[in-house]
């Protein structure tokens, strides 16, 4: 299983904050994830994780570019972060 | 030290919707050891307009346990740079009114450039890093807080060939 | 500011034998207004060791009168550098144990860099400008604490051509 | 009159916390009345005044170099500041 989360604007933008999904037998990275993603939640979503700053973690961990992802891990997409 | 030692610096996190006692966390800061050398310390509080707008209320989301571990994280790489005794951060989340505190940061060392060093370079990268993302309210209208570029320009100060 | 003018900041000095509380010093730094954007602080605290020697006391002499026209200077040239709402600066005298405070100064500003360099910027000139001698007591020996050439060298690194 | 003030290391070896003196019809520059305060007390003055990095201030400002006097100053000896 895969858990996807989404926060701030994505979340909103989205209207979604957290995703379970089969981890498929094929495997995925990160890059598959988010075309799945796109392909199966249509235009709207396409649009939203296409978005410039767009920021990705895997397993609380931020990462650039593409990554191979793992059955159990926790994915995020959120925008650049604001805080204190 | 005396004895030659470097003694690990204890590192304390907390996210939390509650307010916080300023005086009450420096005193916390060493876990009741007394000071010795300096204490630094930043305390950030809600902005009261922004531009042109008002601000009404300010509302901080984060990412649970990330947020904790990123932080964390900055901590233990100020450690790494600079002899610290001790550092302490607390960040609230939740819904703020302006001029109310939101994130403190302290630290301890017994050198003072350590403790500056040490304490600009976590808020720093809190800016940078750690998964908060701020809501404003201002004339009745909600908008998120976009990133600046400057906090990621100071964030880049740190690294390898920038200052020390 | 949303009418774009910058306000005078405040600028207190104290020097006392008394300790200080710094919460109350915390909110005092505005007079009662309520902050906004960042506080950065500095405690100073009597070190307990000196190279291989246990600190037994710390006596402070100053020039009165040299010293608070000096701190004030130095708060107010970083005025002039950095946009400042207030600068409040405390400074003991006399017999102190070690681990007691010895030093407070807080600044704050909307800015949090500001904030920040200002704060250190007033650390660094009160070193080495402050007609302040520290008087160590050790082992039964008392001996005057020499001036570090690190102070002068960081007070340095603020004029033109150092760092902003 | 001039008012003549030393402190810390300085007062304790000269044995001297502050002086008075006479301000002399024929006027009289910082190191003229260095000069003049070794000349009167000796040997032991002329030691410790002369010391490295021994710091001058008039009217409470720290001056380097030379710099005239004028009657109703303020003068201080001292060594270098280790406040804070």
């Amino acid at each position: 299983m895969l858990k996807v989360l989404f926060f701030a604007r994505v979340r909103e933008q989205l209207g979604c904050a957290a995703l379970e999904l089969q981890w498929p037998e094929h495997g995925l990275d990160l890059d598959g994830l988010q075309e799945q993603l796109c392909r199966e939640r249509g235009a709207r979503w396409r649009a939203v994780l296409a978005q410039d700053n767009m920021v990705r973690a895997v397993n609380q961990t931020v990462v650039s570019g593409n990554r191979a992802l793992h059955n159990g891990d926790e994915i995020a997409f959120f925008p650049p972060v604001t805080g204190g | 030290m005396i004895d030659g030692k470097r003694p690990e610096p204890v590192i304390t996190v907390k996210v939390q919707e509650a307010d916080f006692d300023i005086a009450q966390l420096q005193s916390k800061l060493l876990g009741g050891a007394c000071a010795e050398g300096a204490i630094t310390t930043f305390t950030g509080y809600v902005r009261r307009d922004n531009e042109d707008r008002r601000i009404d209320q300010l509302a901080l989301e984060h990412y649970p346990g990330m947020t904790e571990r990123s932080i964390t994280e900055i901590a233990e790489q100020a450690a790494e740079r600079w002899p610290l005794l001790a550092a302490y951060v607390v960040h609230r989340i939740g819904k703020l009114a302006p001029g109310e505190q939101i994130v403190w940061v302290g630290v301890a060392s017994k050198h003072r450039e350590a403790a500056f060093s040490a304490c600009e370079f976590i808020m720093d990268y809190l800016k940078t890093r750690a998964p908060f993302w701020k809501k404003e309210t201002a004339s009745g209208t909600e908008h998120w807080v976009s990133a600046r570029g400057t906090d990621s320009e100071r964030a880049a100060r740190w690294q390898d060939g920038g200052i020390e």
